[in-house]
C-alpha cells in the first residue's frame, strides 16, 4: 500500500476557485487598510518602540544623554510599592467604573428609547458630562463633594446621614473618583448603545411580541441584549480600557492622594516620567502596563467576540 | 531690534502681571520686543515644557521657574549663569534693591541661576468673626502653635459645620518646611549626605500637625476643599502662602472679617521660613539675545516688577527697594494691612530647600505622603517621620 | 403604543428625570457660578440663583482676557480636520477587517488593541521629539497628525460593519462596485449612526484636549479652546471661578449645539429592510 | 358568534390608502386564505390583526375578546412572517422553542444562568425540547436544529419560521406566505402539516398565499383582496366557478380567465366576433359587458367545426397539460386554451383552428365589474351571427 | 464551445458536503432552470458562479473567459438574490439605477455633488432614468420608484430586485427564485418579461425556482439537483415524460408521481396487487424495481371495470382539476389521480372504485434509482394476476 502511494503520480486536481478570489480580496483589503496601518505604525507603534527602548535606559528629562541599563528599571519595578499600590487602585477603580457605566449606559439608552417625550433633552443631559472640560469640572466636583460646605453632604445631612469626606479621606477617595468616572462615561456608553439599538431589525421585536414576550424585560433578553452583543463587547472593551487609563480626574482632583490612596497607574507613570523626570523608569512601567493589558484585552476580545457574532 | 520669547506658568495668576511688566519694559526699551509663548498651567508643567524644549528651536529665551525646581534645572544645565552679567552690572544691581538675601533665593550651590521674581512665604489667615465667636481676640492673633490649637479647638466647638484649622500640607513639602524651618531645623545635614529632618525639630513639626488634628480637630481637606471652606467662612485659621492673598480677599468679599498674621514659629528666635515663588531664568544661549534677556530679567525682578506683582497677587516684594521706596509700593502696605504679615516675615525667608539627585522631587512626595498619614491619623507622628526619613534616605544619591 | 401616563411610564419618567438631575448637577452649579461675583461663590449656604447678576462681568472677562474667537476657530479647524481624516482612514480599514478575508486582519486587530491601550501620555515624548526634528511644532499639522489615526474609530466601525448583511455587499459587487465604491456607497450610508456617534466622540475629545496642544503649541496663534481656560486658573492661589465657569460655558456650548444637531442621526433607525431572512 | 371578526379596518401610509375598510368574519376552526395582487395590503392586514401595526380605524374581536386595545404579546396569535424574522443569534431549535419558553417558563426561569438553577424548569425544558423536535421532524428540519439562520438555505429558514408559529397553541394563526420558498413536494407536505395542525387546534387561521393551489385546496373560504377592498369571501369552488367580480375571476385560475369586452345588442343578445350568443334572460340592451370563460372550458377543433375561428400563436408545455395561446380571427382577442397533452398533439404555432367554448361556462360581468345574475348564462350556444 | 461551462464544482460547509461535483454546460442564450429540494445547494451553486463564494474545487468558464480567476465585480453577471439584498438607504429607483450608474458613469461623475456638475453626465443620467423607468414599468413598479425598501411589500421588493438585475446587460443571468413572492398573474407576467429579456440579451441564464410551471415553461433545459449532485439536465418534456432517475420523477410533477415498489417475478413479469404486468423486454428476475405512473395517466372507473380496485380517501379541489386520493385495496399503496372536475362528479370519500392506468405510461426504475430502458414499457396491460 505504502509503495503504491509512493509511486503513484500526483493527480492533477482541478484548481481551487478559492485562491483567486481570496487573493484578490486580500490584496484589496491590504490596500484599504494600508493608510491606517501606516499611520498606526507611525503614530502608535513607532513611539511604543521608542518607549520600550527608553525602558532599558536611565534617560531623564532634560539630560541630553542616557545610557542603557538593561533590565535595571524592571528590577526596580519589582520592588516598587507605589507601582503595586497603583496597580491595585486601578483594578478597583476599573472594577467599579466599567460595569457600572456599562449597565447605567445601557439602562439609560433603553429608557430614553422607550420614552416618547423629552428624548432630546434626556440624551443631552446624560451626554453633557462627556463633553465636560475636566479642568473646570474639577473645581465643581471639589465643591459638590466638599466635606463641610458641599451640597452633596448637605443633602445627606438633611436625611440624617453623615457625609463622608469624599475626596479627602483615604477610605473614600477611590470610590468618589469612581463615582465621577461613572458620571463621565455613562453618556459615552449611552451613545454607543443608542447607535447599536438602531441596527436591530424592527421585525425581530414584532416576532418577539408574537412569540409572547409580554414584558419589555422579556423582549430585552430575547432580542435587544443578544442583538446588542457586538455593541456590548465593544462598549465593554472600551469601558475597561478607558477605566484603566484613568488619569485626568486623579491629576486634577487628588494628585494621587491622600497618601497614595488614589494613585493610579497612568498617574504614577506620569508622575515618574514628567514630575520626577525619570523617563526611563516610567517607560519601563508603561511597557509592563501595556504588556499586561494587550494580552488581557486581546484574549478577552477573541474569546467573547466569537460568541456574539452570528 | 531683538525679540524675546518669554514663557511663564500659571497664566490665571501671572498674565496681568506679565502684560503690565512687559508693556512697561518695551516702553523703556523700544529696541526689545517681548513675545509670550503659550503659558503652562502650573510650575510643574512649566518646567516639563522647558525641559522638553531645551535645545530645540521652540525653547523660549526666558522662563519663570519655581524656586524649588531651580536646582533640578541647574543639574540639567538649563539656566544661563547670571554671574557675568551681574559682574558687569554690579553697581546698578545693589542700587536697584537686589540684596544678597534676595539673590540667594535663586542660587544653586552658590551659582546665580536666576533672579527671584515673585516670592512668597507662609502666613496665617484667620476668620476674625469665628475667633471672636470662640472667645478669642481678633486683634491679638495667636502667636504660638499652642495658642492656635487651643483657639482652634474652641472654634471647632462652635459646631454648625465649622472647622478649626486648614493647614496646607498637600502638594509639596513647603508647609512642612515652614514648620521644620520655623523650629530651626533643616532637611538634610550640612553636607547633604544625611537626613536631618527627623531630628527634634522635625519631630516637633510633625507633633504640631498631629495635635492640630487631635486637639483642634483639623479635618482632612484637599487643597481646594480647604480653600473653599475657608472663604466660605467655615474655617477659623488657614495656613498657606501669601500668594493666595489677593484671591482670598476677592473670594471672601464681605462675608466675614478676614485677617492675616505671621505664622507661629516653633522657635521664635531662630526660626526661618521657606520662600515660595519663582525666579526669572535666562535660557537663550544666543549671546546677542542674552543681553536683552538680562535686561528684561533685571527689570522684571526689579522694583517695578515687584510693585506690580505684590498688589496683584499677595506675594512679598522680592526687591528691597520696591518694598521701601515710595516710588514703588510706598504706602501700599499702610493701605492694605492684610499684606503686612508676609512683609514682616521677609527677614526670615530662606531658600526653599531642593533635594539633590535624581530623586529630588520624589522626596517631596514622600514627605507629603507621610504628612497625610499623620493628618488622617493612620500613623503616629514619630512613626510617619521615621518612615519618611528612611524612605528619603533611600532616595538620596549614595555618595 | 398609547400615550396615556401609565404607572410604568411615570416610573420611567421619574427615573430618567432624577438621573438627568444628577448628571446635570455640576452644570447647574456651573451656570449658577458663572453668574456670581467672586465672593458669592463659596458660601456656607447653598444658593443657586446669584443675589447679584455677574453674568455680564464674567462673560466679558471670558471674552476679554483671551481671544475667544481665535481659540474657537482653531478648535473648529483642528477638530474638523481630525474628524475628517480619521473617518477617511478608519472606515476603509474597518471595512477590510470586517468583511474581507486577509491574513493581516488578526495582526491589525492586535495593533488596534494596542493602539486603544496606549495612552497619549506615554508616547507624547517620542512624538514630540519627532515633530520637533521635522520642524512641525506649532502648526495645525502637529495638532492634527497624531490623531489622524483613530484606532477607536476602527474598532467601533468594525463592530458595526460586521452586523451588515453579506448579501448587501455581494449585491454591490455584482452591480460592479469596487470595494472602495462599496465602502462609500453602501457601507457609509448604512453606518450613519456609528459615524455620527464617532463624530461626537472625536470632536468632543479633541475639542477638550488640553494635553497634546499644550505640548506642541507654544505659539498662541494655534491655541485651542482649553488652552484659553488656563488664563482663568491659578492652581496655587485659587481660580477666578466666575470667569472660569463663564469661559467653560462658552467653550462647551458649541459642543452641545453640535450634539443636538447630531443626535437625530444616530438614533435614526436604519433597519435592514432590504433583506429577507 | 364568530371566532374572529374584523370590522371595517382602514389603514393609510401617508397619502396611500392601503386598506379601505376591510371586514371579515371567521368561524371557530375556519381556515381563510387571503389572496390578492402583490402590494394590495395582505401583510398589512395580518400585521394589524396581530397588533404589530395600528389600524387607522376599525375593530378586531377574537374569541369574544376585543383585541383592538391589546398589545401584540397579549393577543395570543401565532404568525409566520413573510420575512421570516428569525432571531439570528439563536439556533433553529432555540428559535422554535421561544414561544414555548415564553409561555411555559416563568420570567425567573427564563433568565440566562440563574434560570437553569431554579427547580421545576428542567422538566418543562425537556418537554419543550420534545415538542420542538417533533415539530421540526414533521417539517423535515430536525437535522438543522443546531444551525443558526445564517447557515441555512432560504427554504430551510422559512420552515423554521413556520415551525416557530406552529409549535404554539394560539387563539389565532396568521401565516404570511409560509411556503413560498419551498419546492413542490415539500410544499404539499407542509400544506398537509398545516391543515392537520389547523384541524387539531381548531382556531381560526388567516393564510396569505400567492399559490392558488394552496388557497383553493387548503382553505374553507378564500378572501380576495384588491386595491384595499375585500372583493369576495367565499368557498374555493365558489370563488373559482362563481366569481362575484371580474377581478376575482381574473385573479384566480391559471392561466388567467379569457375575457372579451362586448356590448349588449338591441335585442339583448351578445355578439362575439362572428357568433351571436343568446342569453336566457334579457340583458339591458346597449350596456357594456365582459364575457369570460376559463381556459379549460374551451376546446380546440379542426378548422370548420362550429365555434370561433382562431390561429394558434404559441404553445406552452406544463407537464401534465399544455397551454395553447390563440388569437380569434374575427375580433383579434387572445384566447388561451388549456388542453391535456394528448389533446394537443398536432397543434403547432400558426395553425388555424376552431375554438369551441362550453356555453354554460360563459360568465358575464357588468360595466362595474360585478357578476350579472347566474341565470343569465347562455343556452343558445354559439349561433353564427347573421350578416 | 459552450457559453457557460461549470466543471466539477465542489463545496463543503464544514462537515457538510453541499456540492459534490456539479458539471453543467449552457449554450449561448440558453435558459437553464435549476430545481431541487430546499437546501440542496442551488443558491450555493449560483453564488459560486457569481464569484461570491469560493468553491473548494472546480472551474467556471463563461464566454471563453475563465471566470475562476476573476472576482465577482469583474465577472459581469447579474443576479437576483433570494433575500433581495436591496440597498436599504436607496429608493427603488436608485436601487435599480445602481448597476447602470456603475457602468455608464465615470467614478468622478458618480461623486455626490461634484459629479452632478461635470459635463456629459446629464445626458447619461437622463438615459439611465429612462431605462430605469422602462424596466420598472414593465414589472409594474413604476409607481414605487420613490419608496425605500422598508416601505414596500414583499412582492414589491422582489420585483425591485428583479428589475435591478434585468436592467443591465450582463454576460450571464443568475436568478434565485425571483418570483416566489408574486401572485400568479404577476408571476406569469414577470415570466414573460424575463423570457423576453432573455431572448433579446441572448446570454445564458441560470434560474432557480421552486415553481415547476416556471421551470417547465420557461427553460430550454431543466437541471435537477439533489443532495449535491446533478441528477438530470434535459429539456422540460424529457424531464417530465422521460425522467432518468426515480428522484427526478418524484420531484417533478404535481401531484407527485405514483410509485409502487415491487420485485420482478421469475418470469420477468411484475405483479401489482391483483394484476400482472408483462413488459416488452425481459427484466432481471428477482430484482427490486419501482413502478411509477403520473396521476394524470390514471383514470377512475366504476367498481368492476378492468383495473385496480381501490377506495377513495379524499378529494382536493384545485379549480380546473380535482385530485383524488385513493388507496389500492390489494396492496394498501396510495394512488393519486388527477381528474377534470367534470370527470370527478359523483366521487366521494370512501367510495370503492377501479383505477385504470394507461399502460404505456408506466415507468420502471431499478434499485439504484436509474430508469430502466424505455422499451421496457408494458404492452400487456393489466392482466389479472393468476391465483
Ligand atoms: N454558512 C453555512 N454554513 C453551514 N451550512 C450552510 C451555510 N450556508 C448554507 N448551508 C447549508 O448548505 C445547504 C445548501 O444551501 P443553499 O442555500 O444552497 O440551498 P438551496 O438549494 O438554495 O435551498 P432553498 O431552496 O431552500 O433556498 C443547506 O443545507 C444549508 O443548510
Ligand atoms: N412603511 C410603509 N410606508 C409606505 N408604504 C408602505 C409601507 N409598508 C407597506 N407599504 C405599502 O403598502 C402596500 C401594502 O403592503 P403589504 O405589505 O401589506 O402588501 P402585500 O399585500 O403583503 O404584498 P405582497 O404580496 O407583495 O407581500 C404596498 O403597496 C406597500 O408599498
Ligand atoms: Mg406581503
Ligand atoms: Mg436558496
Amino acid at each position: 500500500m505504502a509503495d503504491m502511494t509512493a509511486i503513484s503520480l500526483p493527480v492533477e486536481k482541478s484548481r481551487p476557485i478559492v485562491n483567486v478570489s481570496e487573493r484578490h480580496e486580500a490584496r484589496v483589503a491590504w490596500m484599504l487598510a494600508a493608510p491606517a496601518m501606516i499611520l498606526i505604525v507611525l503614530f502608535i507603534l513607532a513611539p511604543v518602540v521608542a518607549v520600550i527602548t527608553l525602558g532599558f535606559t536611565d534617560f531623564e528629562l532634560g539630560y541630553s544623554t542616557f545610557k542603557f541599563v538593561g533590565f535595571e528599571n524592571y528590577a526596580e519595578l519589582m520592588g516598587d510599592r507605589t507601582f503595586r499600590q497603583s496597580l491595585w487602585n486601578t483594578a478597583v477603580y476599573t472594577a467599579i467604573v466599567a460595569p457600572a457605566s456599562i449597565l447605567l449606559g445601557l439602562g439609560v439608552a433603553l429608557l430614553i428609547e422607550s420614552e416618547t417625550v423629552g428624548r432630546s433633552f434626556f440624551r443631552t443631559a446624560y451626554f453633557l458630562p462627556v463633553a465636560s472640560l475636566l479642568v473646570a469640572m474639577a473645581t465643581v466636583w471639589q465643591y459638590l463633594l466638599h466635606p463641610t460646605i458641599g451640597p452633596v453632604n448637605s443633602l445627606l445631612n438633611l436625611i440624617g446621614l453623615p457625609g463622608p469626606n469624599w475626596l479627602g479621606s483615604a477610605g473614600t477617595v477611590l470610590y468618589s473618583l469612581s463615582m465621577i468616572g461613572v458620571w463621565q462615561t455613562v453618556g459615552f456608553n449611552m451613545i454607543l448603545f443608542l447607535a447599536g439599538l438602531t441596527a436591530i431589525p424592527r421585525d425581530l421585536y414584532s416576532a418577539a411580541e408574537i412569540d409572547g414576550a409580554k414584558s419589555p424585560i422579556d423582549r430585552f433578553f430575547l432580542v435587544t441584549l443578544p442583538m446588542l452583543g457586538p455593541t456590548t463587547v465593544f462598549v465593554t472593551t472600551i469601558s475597561i480600557i478607558n477605566a484603566v487609563k484613568v488619569f485626568e480626574t486623579v491629576k486634577t482632583l487628588t494628585e494621587g492622594g491622600p497618601n497614595k490612596a488614589s494613585e493610579v497607574l497612568l498617574f504614577t507613570i506620569y508622575q515618574e516620567g514628567f514630575v520626577y523626570l525619570r523617563v526611563g523608569y516610567a517607560s519601563a512601567m508603561t511597557v509592563v502596563f501595556l504588556a499586561v493589558l494587550v494580552v488581557m484585552m486581546f484574549a478577552q476580545y477573541r474569546l467573547v467576540d466569537r460568541k456574539v457574532h452570528y | 531690534e531683538t525679540t524675546l520669547t518669554v514663557h511663564y506658568p500659571m497664566p490665571g495668576f501671572f498674565k496681568d502681571v506679565m502684560d503690565k511688566v512687559s508693556k512697561k519694559f518695551m516702553e523703556e526699551n523700544p529696541d526689545i520686543k517681548i513675545e509670550f509663548a503659550n503659558p503652562s498651567p502650573t510650575y510643574e508643567e512649566g518646567i516639563q515644557t522647558i525641559m522638553r524644549q531645551a535645545g530645540t528651536s521652540e525653547m523660549p529665551d526666558l522662563t519663570f521657574i519655581g524656586l524649588n525646581r531651580l536646582r533640578m534645572a541647574d543639574e540639567r544645565s538649563i539656566p544661563v549663569d547670571l554671574a557675568p552679567f551681574m559682574a558687569k552690572d554690579k553697581a546698578s544691581m545693589a542700587e536697584q534693591g537686589f540684596s544678597d538675601t534676595i539673590l540667594k533665593l535663586a542660587q544653586v550651590n552658590g551659582k546665580q541661576v536666576g533672579l527671584a521674581f515673585a516670592t512668597s512665604n507662609p502666613i496665617m489667615y484667620y476668620n476674625a468673626d469665628l475667633v471672636k465667636a470662640a472667645g478669642g481676640n481678633p486683634d491679638q492673633p495667636p502667636k504660638t502653635w499652642d495658642e492656635v490649637i487651643a483657639l482652634g479647638a474652641k472654634i471647632k466647638a462652635l459646631g454648625n459645620g465649622v472647622d478649626s484649622v486648614d493647614f496646607r500640607w498637600q502638594g509639596d513639602d513647603w508647609m512642612f518646611s515652614a514648620l521644620l524651618f520655623g523650629a530651626g531645623g533643616t532637611m538634610l545635614s550640612e553636607d547633604e549626605s544625611k537626613v536631618a529632618f527627623n531630628g527634634p525639630e522635625g519631630q516637633k513639626a510633625f507633633a504640631v500637625l498631629d495635635r492640630l488634628v487631635k486637639e483642634a480637630g483639623m479635618p482632612v481637606f484637599t487643597k481646594a476643599a480647604g480653600e473653599q471652606a475657608f472663604v466660605a467662612g467655615k474655617v477659623g485659621f488657614a495656613f498657606q502662602t501669601t500668594g493666595a492673598l489677593a484671591n482670598t480677599i476677592k473670594n471672601v468679599g464681605g462675608k466675614f472679617d478676614l485677617r492675616t498674621a505671621e505664622i507661629p514659629l516653633l522657635d521664635p528666635v531662630n526660626g526661618k521660613l521657606p520662600t515660595g515663588g519663582n525666579a526669572v531664568v535666562i535660557l537663550t544661549k544666543d549671546e546677542a539675545k542674552q543681553d536683552a534677556a538680562w535686561k528684561f530679567a533685571k527689570f522684571a525682578a526689579g522694583p517695578y516688577g515687584a510693585s506690580v506683582v505684590v498688589p496683584g497677587t499677595g506675594y512679598v516684594p522680592n526687591n528691597e527697594l520696591a518694598a521701601k521706596s515710595p516710588e514703588y509700593l510706598g504706602d501700599f502696605y499702610a493701605r492694605n494691612p492684610l499684606f503686612q504679615a508676609g512683609l514682616k516675615q521677609m527677614p526670615r525667608m530662606i531658600p526653599w530647600y531642593a533635594f539633590p539627585g535624581s530623586n529630588g522631587v520624589r522626596v517631596t512626595q514622600t514627605i507629603v505622603d507621610n504628612s497625610s498619614r499623620v493628618v488622617d491619623q493612620s500613623a503616629k507622628p514619630e512613626e510617619a517621620l521615621e518612615d519618611a526619613a528612611k524612605e528619603v534616605k533611600r532616595l538620596l544619591p549614595r555618595s | 403604543m398609547t400615550n396615556t401616563l401609565s404607572f410604568g411610564r411615570a416610573f420611567r419618567l421619574t427615573l430618567l428625570s432624577l438621573g438627568a438631575l444628577i448628571f446635570l448637577a455640576p452644570y447647574i452649579f456651573m451656570i449658577s457660578t458663572a453668574g456670581k461675583g467672586q465672593s458669592e461663590i463659596f458660601t456656607s449656604s447653598l444658593s443657586l440663583i446669584p443675589t447679584q447678576f455677574f453674568y455680564l462681568e464674567n462673560f466679558a472677562k471670558a471674552f476679554g482676557r483671551v481671544s475667544m474667537g481665535q481659540l474657537l476657530w482653531n478648535g473648529v479647524i483642528v477638530c474638523g480636520l481630525i474628524f475628517v481624516i480619521q473617518v477617511i482612514i478608519a472606515i476603509p480599514c474597518a471595512y477590510a477587517m470586517a468583511k474581507l478575508k486577509f491574513g493581516a486582519a488578526r495582526l491589525l486587530m492586535a495593533l488596534v488593541m494596542l493602539g486603544l491601550l496606549v495612552p497619549i501620555h506615554a508616547t507624547s515624548l517620542p512624538l514630540y521629539v519627532a515633530f520637533d526634528s521635522a520642524a512641525l511644532l506649532n502648526s495645525y499639522t502637529a495638532l492634527v497628525a497624531p490623531f489622524s489615526i483613530s484606532v477607536f474609530a476602527i474598532f467601533l466601525f468594525l463592530q458595526f460593519f460586521r452586523a451588515m448583511p453579506d448579501d448587501l455587499i455581494h449585491a454591490a459587487r455584482l452591480d460592479g462596485m469596487s470595494e472602495l465604491g462599496i465602502v462609500m456607497r453602501v457601507i457609509v450610508p448604512n453606518a450613519w449612526p456609528a459615524i455620527t456617534a464617532f463624530a461626537i466622540f472625536s470632536v468632543v475629545a479633541h475639542w477638550n484636549d488640553l494635553y497634546w496642544p499644550l505640548i506642541v503649541v507654544s505659539n498662541q496663534a494655534y491655541a485651542t479652546p482649553p488652552l484659553g481656560l488656563l488664563f482663568f486658573r491659578a492652581a496655587e492661589a485659587g481660580d477666578d471661578y466666575g470667569a472660569l465657569m463663564a469661559a467653560t460655558l462658552i467653550i462647551t456650548l458649541p459642543l452641545v449645539a453640535a450634539f443636538l444637531l447630531a443626535q437625530k442621526r444616530f438614533v435614526e433607525g436604519i433597519t435592514m429592510t432590504g433583506l429577507k431572512g | 358568534m364568530s371566532a374572529l371578526s374584523i370590522t371595517n379596518v382602514t389603514k393609510s401610509f401617508g397619502e396611500n390608502h392601503i386598506l379601505k375598510g376591510i371586514s371579515l368574519e371567521a368561524e371557530a376552526g375556519e381556515f381563510i386564505a387571503l389572496v390578492g395582487p402583490s402590494g394590495c395590503g395582505k401583510s398589512t392586514l395580518l400585521r394589524i390583526v396581530a397588533g404589530l401595526e395600528g389600524a387607522d380605524s376599525g375593530e378586531i374581536v377574537a374569541g369574544g375578546r376585543d383585541l383592538t386595545r391589546l398589545v401584540a404579546a397579549e393577543r395570543n396569535v401565532a404568525m409566520v412572517f413573510q420575512s421570516y424574522a428569525l432571531y439570528p443569534h439563536l439556533t433553529a431549535g432555540q428559535n422554535i422553542a421561544v414561544p414555548l419558553a415564553m409561555r411555559n417558563l416563568t420570567s425567573m426561569q427564563r433568565l440566562p444562568v440563574i434560570g437553569s438553577l431554579l427547580p421545576g424548569q428542567k422538566a418543562i425544558r425537556t418537554d419543550i425540547m420534545r415538542q420542538v423536535t417533533d415539530m421540526a421532524r414533521s417539517l423535515k428540519i430536525d437535522h438543522l436544529l443546531d444551525r443558526k439562520p445564517g447557515q441555512m438555505s432560504g427554504g430551510q429558514r422559512q420552515r423554521v419560521a413556520l415551525a416557530r408559529a406552529m409549535v404554539r397553541q394560539p387563539g389565532l394563526f396568521l401565516m404570511d406566505e409560509p411556503l413560498s420558498n419551498l419546492d413542490a413536494n415539500l410544499r404539499v407536505h407542509a400544506r398537509g402539516e398545516i391543515v392537520d395542525l389547523h384541524r387539531r387546534a381548531g382556531v381560526p387561521t388567516l393564510y396569505v398565499t400567492h399559490d392558488q393551489a394552496e388557497a383553493l385546496s387548503m382553505a374553507d373560504r378564500v378572501a380576495v383582496m384588491m386595491s384595499g377592498n375585500l372583493l369576495q369571501l367565499a368557498a374555493p369552488e365558489v370563488i373559482y366557478d362563481d366569481p362575484a367580480h371580474i377581478e376575482v375571476a381574473k385573479f384566480v385560475g391559471q392561466p388567467r380567465i379569457n375575457t372579451i369586452a362586448s356590448r349588449v345588442d338591441a335585442d339583448g343578445a351578445v355578439t362575439l366576433g362572428t357568433w351571436r350568443l343568446q342569453p336566457h334572460d334579457r340583458l339591458t340592451p346597449g350596456s357594456d359587458i365582459t364575457v369570460a370563460i376559463r381556459s379549460e372550458f374551451l376546446s380546440i377543433a379542426d378548422l370548420g367545426a362550429p365555434g370561433l375561428p382562431a390561429h394558434i400563436e404559441r404553445l406552452e408545455f406544463l407537464g401534465s397539460e399544455v397551454i395553447v395561446y390563440t388569437k380569434l380571427d374575427a375580433i383579434g382577442e387572445s384566447m388561451v386554451v388549456k388542453l391535456a397533452p394528448s389533446d394537443a398533439r398536432g397543434l403547432v404555432a400558426g395553425k388555424p383552428v376552431t375554438i369551441v367554448p362550453q356555453g354554460e361556462r360563459l360568465m358575464v360581468f357588468g360595466a362595474d365589474g360585478l357578476r350579472l345574475p347566474a341565470d343569465l348564462t347562455f343556452t343558445t350556444q354559439l349561433e353564427r351571427a347573421h350578416g
